[in-house]
């Protein structure tokens, strides 16, 4: 579905993605580890658009994306999360969820002056779809608080929200359990789960926490350095030395 | 007879307001929703206020024209054109962040503000372009005043509904959104360079119209009135003023401000005469300080920006 | 009481040239309270407004001025672009006389006024013309021009230009500049590059004509410079000293009698003013015509505009400046009179402008004097 | 012992709403307390009324027996209390060695040790010490932010959520260093999502929810706890 | 043309232009990376500190550079307390409130300014000083010190702002307040310390306009747009920028005649900053994107 080939992201000199290449297949959710600062996140911004890389190629479901626009890459149905909140923070938290689905009729200013009626259909469909989604994640009290208050795990929270928002094909989730609860957080693996067997999303799911990728990762890919390290099952991934050594430490090796 | 003076007055204000109006709501569109910080609405007042002067004013030697339009005609001009000049503009300025767009803007203002004094050809430069036809010119002062503040009240209640209607819509949450940030928007999927453009110019076509109807009124246009002090810096105190972000807020930003200017003039008037040069500076301090009051007792603007999408209000 | 309205740009642009203006002007309203006051003994009662040189305040100020003061007649505004707006939108259609003392643009002739716009400034053309012709007279046949990129300053230099070039003169430069720049010695380099050894200057005298002039001098970039009447004040002597200002010339209007403009210099002085300031006479003649003209309609703001033409037309009993007593009594007896004014005779035409009579001034122990007649 | 850091009861919030609605707490020298609950519990809110970010409107908050509610922050970091804020708690604009430098910034005399130390513990750091810091990836941000708080030597040091986008091998490192910052005599409050590890190795707990204490007790006892492991640790 | 002449016509008023324009852009520079928004009274400030200096000369009778040191003083508590009377407690504020607080003060100072001193056009030496000539090259005393104080002045703030512990916490607090203060930062003092500085550089640039010209009431006011540009030009936050914009926008003014109509002189800084902003957004030397 997703394929990087010989990707290079250069900051003056310094290369934080360095000749990676990789694939995520159709239907899989595809961890990806690696210690801070092996270019994860960047590589992420790369695939959703956010940056333009210093050279190689991105192609997703045959297509070569390299240079498209980051919007256009959304209504292909590519969707990212970001590590750091990104909320929009003097909207609403009900606003940050409906403002996400594309083409909608009021977004377009002739529609809104002349087309009311079809405008505020669309509305009552976006809004009931928030609430849901606003139900699961247990933010339906903050519904209308602006975003920019909410706490650091509500955030989190909001992030993985927007993505459930669209129909998305491939989402990109990059560490949606730092700061989030655990309790609740188990609750969102099983959400992932179902989103990825029933509405058959793929997801590519960047985190360091190791339970999160053992229950839900297949295939999992371990970078280091800009570039893949070793790529196979979780349990392969983990045993293995550079990975160890690199990435999890003795201790939490032996015990994850 | 003094209350009709001072009812004469209120015409006059009332009138302004309404063209100040059209350019705060331009401004709110830009700066209030999308976050564009536009400096440079001289520029577009400008373009507006000759590009109706110049369609509608008869022969004139040493100048294009004599295209002797119906005003109407002239209007629609107007917010063309500025639109036009917004076009390239937005294209090129929008690409900077805040403080940059602001100065860039300015600068833009700037150089049309110089082509508008030194260009005889096009504007019959320092000079001005005369004899623009104003409707209900023609009528006694006190009819003629009431019939010219119909229409520009008319028009700006129009533009209000529009604007109102389109800021309470998704194009107005998902321009906020855009403001907020603009990296999270373009990854859900928003074309923001296109948005923020459609803003810029629906903004600076207002502005353009502002200008137009500015022409019209004083049935002259000369480069004094694009003066950055006057045909800029002053929208922006009307919109702070009065809550950027809040239509209703920008106009009223409007009234206050003309309000405070008026009454400044009416308390340096106690002066003596002797000094009644000095109270002209005064006044200028005056309007300074009740700048400073109003900001100090409502920094948000008399009117806030209201906390849009409270999931109360459904029937959207 | 009578009220007329004094309209300037007290603030803004000009800001610097409009106290003494107002002052002069202020002068006259004065003069009329000590004589006797207006009409059946009223006062009359001038009322400041701040015109700000833009459209925008000049609208605000002119309609206060006639809606709530209820002047009589307005003397101002002081910019072209600030009458023009002023008169279109406010005084014309209410039906007050407005006199500018400074608005020198030929769009104020245009304007489709009902004869209630009048200036006691000649329009540019009748300056810059005749200064061309009196400097080449002189021998003086290659000069630059430096004009201030307004209304003022293009207006003059377009004339000037014509008539220099069409009697056989040579422009060697011909530049405009933007006012309030800290530095113009690029401006005068390229002008001085046309090899001409005279320096004519079109800008204010307190303005960036000082700066000009000062830059110019201080380079040895001309030997010679002329100024037009915004030249003729008293800042170029006082920064400048006089005894650099030894070649330096300006062009100002005066009354064919030119007692008046003596008459109006004492006068001036006794209050505290400097007769030298910009426009100063002119600022003076408005007001002063326009309380005669209330005098002769006997307060009635319409018959105002008919006055005015009737006591400056050149013909009846010469009134002087500051002889409002003698005008009071003959206007009284119906003896027709005629306003000679320390900025020309003010026999207006029939677009309510005035021709002006120039004489070139230069400095002479720190104070201006007339050099030569200008015709 | 008496308490070094001493919340008694306060109440306040951002705006006119109270988030906390009479959170108590304490920390004694030499002692490592964790701060769990849900999202939205309020536990960033009760660290950011200890350093006077917030309008507290009732309780009170005591330094080693000394007054120090509603003081400005600076004045607070003066008392001996450092502060890792949950976000935004690096200067972006600066490199990451200024960074250290402002963590310094009360302190006079020679800094040499200080930062050794810092960059020993992260010699990632040490690479990138010329790098600005907001560009720096987001587990890199956060050992600049910590290493912002060790170099003032504190006697309370406050973190939020420090491991938070750690790798597994870091999270570790980071609960190391609190052990040994501990065992300096440095007193350590810490919010921690990781909360199972962070009990652990703490000495006590305090369980928020909805802005006020729900349990508190040893870590072990927390641990021990049905409820608390049901609905605040994962099962 | 000779080269001689385009260095005493164009390039050193240029230069003396410019100095002026890098004073009051370092300024502006500065409050905009530590304070956060567009100072627009920046101008009328230069103002009020041109014509201390004025009056420091003609009622105190000091020598003019003597005036100098005691405008920028003056200026400098002025600006600490015009901070402390209207922009202090809308710190909290959006930006923008600032942006036009500070509007409204530089019609404040301009109208005080306009009723102590009147409006006049004043200067500190009466009469006219010509250049003297150093092998050709033509240069008056006064441009020399205009110069030189800039780059003196220039460099101790830099100094200051890279070595001393005050000048990195202003850096901090322009980059996180929060955290600023979370490190033990007053920002009370380090706003305190930007405005002294601020309002003393201010004080610089009109003295030094002043004296290479005239005073007048609108002089800073008039200064303001290339001022901005200038600090656009090099880089929000960035001193050295300032400098380098507040040069290059002066010469390229004086320049600008030899090439355009001199009506359009005044566009040229503008047209340098487009043009710059379109290849490179973020000014000269990289500066912040606020
Ligand atoms: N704009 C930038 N300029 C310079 N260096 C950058 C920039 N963005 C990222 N880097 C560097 O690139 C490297 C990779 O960063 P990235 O954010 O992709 O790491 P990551 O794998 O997501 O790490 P983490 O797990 O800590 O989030 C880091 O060393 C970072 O310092
Ligand atoms: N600046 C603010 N203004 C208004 N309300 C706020 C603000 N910051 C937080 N809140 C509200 O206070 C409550 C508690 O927030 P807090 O940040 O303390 O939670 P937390 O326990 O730290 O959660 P997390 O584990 O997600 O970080 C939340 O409901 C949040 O919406
Ligand atoms: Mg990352
Ligand atoms: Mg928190």
């Amino acid at each position: 579905m997703l394929e990087v080939e010989n990707l290079v992201m250069e900051y003056g000199g310094f290369r934080a993605v360095d000749r990676c290449t990789l694939t995520a297949e159709e239907g899989h959710i595809t961890g990806l580890i690696g210690p801070n600062g092996a270019g994860k996140t960047t590589l992420f911004n790369l695939i959703a658009g956010a940056i333009e890389p210093t050279s190689g190629r991105i192609r997703y479901m045959g297509e070569d994306i390299t240079h498209l626009s980051a919007d256009k890459r959304f209504h292909k149905g590519l969707v990212r999360t970001f590590q750091i909140p990104h909320e929009f923070h003097r909207l609403t938290v009900l606003e940050n969820l409906m403002m996400v689905p594309g083409h909608q009729a009021g977004e377009s200013l002739f529609a809104n002056w002349f087309a009311w009626g079809k405008v505020a259909g669309d509305e009552r469909e976006t809004e009931r779809r928030a609430w849901e989604t606003l139900e699961f994640l247990e933010l339906t009290h903050v519904a209308d608080e602006r975003a920019g208050n909410l706490s650091g795990g509500q955030k989190k929270l909001l992030e993985l929200g927007r993505t459930m928002m669209t129909d998305a094909r491939l989402v990109l989730l990059d560490e949606p359990a730092a700061g989030v609860n655990r309790t609740l957080l188990r609750k969102l693996e099983e959400k992932i789960a179902i989103l990825n067997k029933e509405r058959g999303y793929t997801f590519i799911l960047i985190e360091h926490d190791m339970e999160m990728i053992e229950k839900l990762c297949h295939p999992v890919i371990c970078m280091a350095e800009g570039t893949v390290l070793i790529e196979g099952d979780f349990q392969t991934v983990r045993s293995d030395p550079r990975v160890l050594e690199a990435y999890l430490g003795e201790t939490v090796g032996d015990a994850a | 007879m003094e209350w009709i003076g001072l009812l004469n007055y209120a015409v006059f204000m009332a009138i302004f307001i309404c063209i100040y109006g059209l350019l705060a709501l331009g401004l709110n569109i830009q700066w209030g929703f999308t976050g564009l910080f536009n400096a440079g609405i001289a520029g577009f007042f400008a373009v507006g206020a000759y590009a109706s002067a110049i369609l509608t004013t008869p022969e004139a030697a040493g100048r294009i024209g004599g295209f002797d339009l119906p005003v109407p005609v002239g209007w629609a001009g107007a917010m063309v054109l500025a639109a036009a000049i917004a076009w390239p503009i937005g294209k090129i300025c929008l690409r900077f962040r805040s403080d940059y767009l602001a100065i860039a803007t300015i600068g833009v203002a700037e150089i049309i503000r110089l082509v508008v004094k030194s260009e005889d050809w096009l504007t019959n430069s320092a000079r001005g372009v005369t004899n623009i036809p104003r409707p209900f010119g023609d009528l006694p002062y006190v009819q003629s005043q009431l019939a010219y503040l119909a229409l520009v009240g008319g028009i700006l209640l129009v533009v209000y509904l529009l604007v109102e209607r389109q800021i309470a819509a998704p194009w107005g949450r998902m321009m906020r959104a855009i403001r907020d940030n603009e990296l999270a928007a373009r990854a859900m999927g928003k074309d923001v360079p296109f948005r923020r453009l459609e803003a810029f110019i629906f903004g600076a076509a207002l502005m353009g119209l502002g200008g137009a109807l500015f022409a019209h009124l004083n049935r002259a246009i000369t480069p004094e009135a694009i003066d950055p002090m006057v045909a800029t810096f002053l929208v922006w105190i009307m919109l702070i003023l009065g809550g950027s972000g809040n239509n209703r807020g920008a106009i009223l930003g409007v009234a206050v401000v003309w309000v405070i200017w008026s009454f400044s003039e009416i308390l340096t008037d106690q002066f003596p005469p002797e000094i009644a040069i000095k109270a002209k500076y005064i006044r200028i301090f005056l309007i300074g300080l009740m700048l400073q009051l109003v900001l100090r007792f409502r920094p948000e603007g008399i009117l806030p920006e209201p906390q849009r999408g409270v999931s109360g209000k459904k029937d959207l | 009481d009578v009220k007329i309205g004094l309209l300037g740009g007290v603030s803004g642009p000009i800001a610097a040239m409009a106290p003494a203006m107002i002052d002069a002007a202020q002068l006259a309203v004065q003069q009329v309270n000590d004589q006797g006051g207006i009409l059946k003994g009223e006062k009359l009662i001038p009322v400041v407004g701040d015109s700000a040189c833009n459209p925008q305040n000049a609208t605000d100020a002119a309609t206060k001025a006639v809606n709530i003061e209820g002047v009589v007649a307005i003397v101002g505004p002081h910019c072209s672009g600030a009458v023009l707006a002023a008169a279109n939108s406010v005084a014309v259609p209410a039906g007050v006389v407005i006199i500018t003392p400074s608005g020198t643009s030929p769009e104020i002739s245009k304007l489709d006024d009902k004869d209630l716009v009048f200036r006691t400034v000649p329009s540019d053309d009748f300056q810059g013309r005749a200064l061309a012709r009196t400097l080449l007279e002189r021998g003086t046949n290659k000069v630059a021009v430096a004009y201030l990129n307004n209304d003022y300053g293009k207006g003059l230099a377009e004339a000037f230009k014509a008539e220099f070039e069409d009697k056989g003169g040579d422009i060697a430069g011909f530049a405009a500049h933007e006012e309030g720049k800290a530095s113009y010695r690029s401006d005068l380099a390229e002008l001085a590059n046309g090899g001409a050894d005279t320096l004519v200057i079109f800008d204010y005298g307190d303005g960036a004509g000082l700066t000009m002039l000062r830059q110019a001098l201080e380079n040895g970039f001309f030997e010679n410079f002329v100024g037009g009447d915004g030249m003729k004040s008293d800042a170029p002597i006082a920064e400048l000293g006089a005894e650099n200002l030894t070649t330096f010339t300006a062009s100002s209007p005066v009354g064919a009698k030119s007692d008046a403009l003596d008459v109006f210099n004492e006068a001036f002085k006794e209050v505290g003013g400097d007769p030298d300031a910009i426009f100063v006479t002119t600022s003076y003649d408005a007001a002063f015509l326009a309380a005669l003209a209330i005098e002769k309609a006997g307060g009635d703001k319409a018959k105002v505009a008919e006055a005015l033409r009737s006591v400056s037309d050149g013909k009846g009993e010469v009134i002087l400046p500051g002889e409002w007593k003698k005008a009071k009594e003959l206007i009284a007896a119906g003896t027709d009179i005629d306003y000679k004014g320390a900025a020309g005779d003010h026999d207006f035409d029939e677009l309510g402008d005035v021709p002006g009579v120039y004489a070139l001034f230069k400095v002479q122990d720190g104070a201006f004097v007339v050099d030569t007649e200008m015709k | 012992m008496s308490p070094l850091l001493d919340m008694r009861e306060v109440r306040g919030g951002y705006g006119d709403a109270d988030i906390l609605q009479g959170v108590s707490l304490n920390v004694a020298p030499g002692e490592i307390v964790a701060i769990v609950g849900p999202n939205g519990a309020g536990k960033s809110t009760a660290m950011k009324a200890i350093f006077g970010l917030l309008h507290v409107r009732g309780g009170k908050i005591t330094i080693d027996g000394k007054d120090i509610t509603g003081l400005k922050p600076n004045l607070i970091v003066q008392a001996g209390v450092c502060y890792v804020p949950q976000v935004d708690n690096i200067f972006r604009e600066m490199t990451v060695h200024e960074n250290l430098e402002m963590g310094a910034f009360l302190r006079s005399g020679d800094q040499t040790r200080a930062y050794d130390r810092v960059y020993g513990l992260f010699p990632d750091l040490k690479e990138r010490r010329k790098t600005l810091a907001g560009n720096l990836s987001g587990g890199q941000r956060q050992m600049v932010a910590m290493g912002r708080a060790l170099m003032l030597d504190p006697k309370v040091l406050l973190l939020d959520e420090p491991t938070a986008g750690l790798s597994p091998r870091y999270m570790e490192q980071i609960f190391q260093i609190c052990r040994d910052v501990r065992d300096d005599g440095v007193a350590l409050l810490l919010v921690e999502q990781h909360a199972k590890q962070a009990l652990a190795f703490s000495d006590r707990g305090y369980v928020l929810a909805s802005g006020a204490n729900r349990h508190e007790g040893t870590g072990a006892e927390l641990l021990a706890d049905r409820e608390v492991a049901e609905m605040f640790l994962g099962g | 043309m000779e080269f001689l002449e385009l260095l005493n016509f164009y390039i050193i008023p240029g230069l003396v232009l410019g100095s002026i324009y890098a004073l009051g852009a370092v300024g502006i520079t500065l409050v905009f990376a530590i304070l956060r928004y567009a100072h627009l009274a920046h101008g009328d400030i230069a103002t009020l500190g041109a014509f201390v200096a004025f009056a420091a000369v003609t009622l105190l009778g000091l020598p003019v550079y003597a005036a100098l040191p005691v405008a920028m003083v003056v200026t400098a508590f002025a600006a600490v307390g015009i901070d402390k009377l209207f922009y202090d407690y809308l710190r909290e504020r959006p930006r923008i409130v600032t942006v036009m607080a500070s509007l409204g003060v530089a019609l404040m100072v301009r109208s005080l300014v306009q009723v102590i001193w009147g409006v006049d056009a004043e200067s500190y030496i009466r009469g006219i000083a010509r250049p003297e000539n150093w092998w050709g090259i033509r240069l008056k005393d006064r441009e020399i010190v205009t110069i030189l104080t800039m780059i003196g002045l220039v460099l101790a703030l830099q100094l200051f702002l890279m070595k001393t512990k005050w000048g990195k916490a202003m850096r901090a607090m322009s980059d996180n307040p929060n955290l600023a203060l979370l490190s033990g930062v007053d920002n009370g003092k380090v706003v305190f310390l930007t405005w002294l500085i601020v309002g003393g550089l201010c004080a610089a640039s009109g003295f030094f306009l002043g004296l290479n010209t005239e005073l007048k009431s609108m002089m800073g006011w008039q200064m303001l747009l290339p001022m901005f540009a200038a600090a656009i030009l090099g880089g929000v936050g960035r001193i050295e920028g300032a400098v380098l914009g507040g040069l290059i926008v002066g010469v390229a003014e004086e320049v600008s005649v030899i090439f355009i109509p001199s009506e359009y002189k005044a566009a040229m800084a503008f047209v340098i900053l487009l043009l710059m902003l379109l290849l490179r957004p973020t000014g000269l030397l990289r500066g912040k994107v606020l």
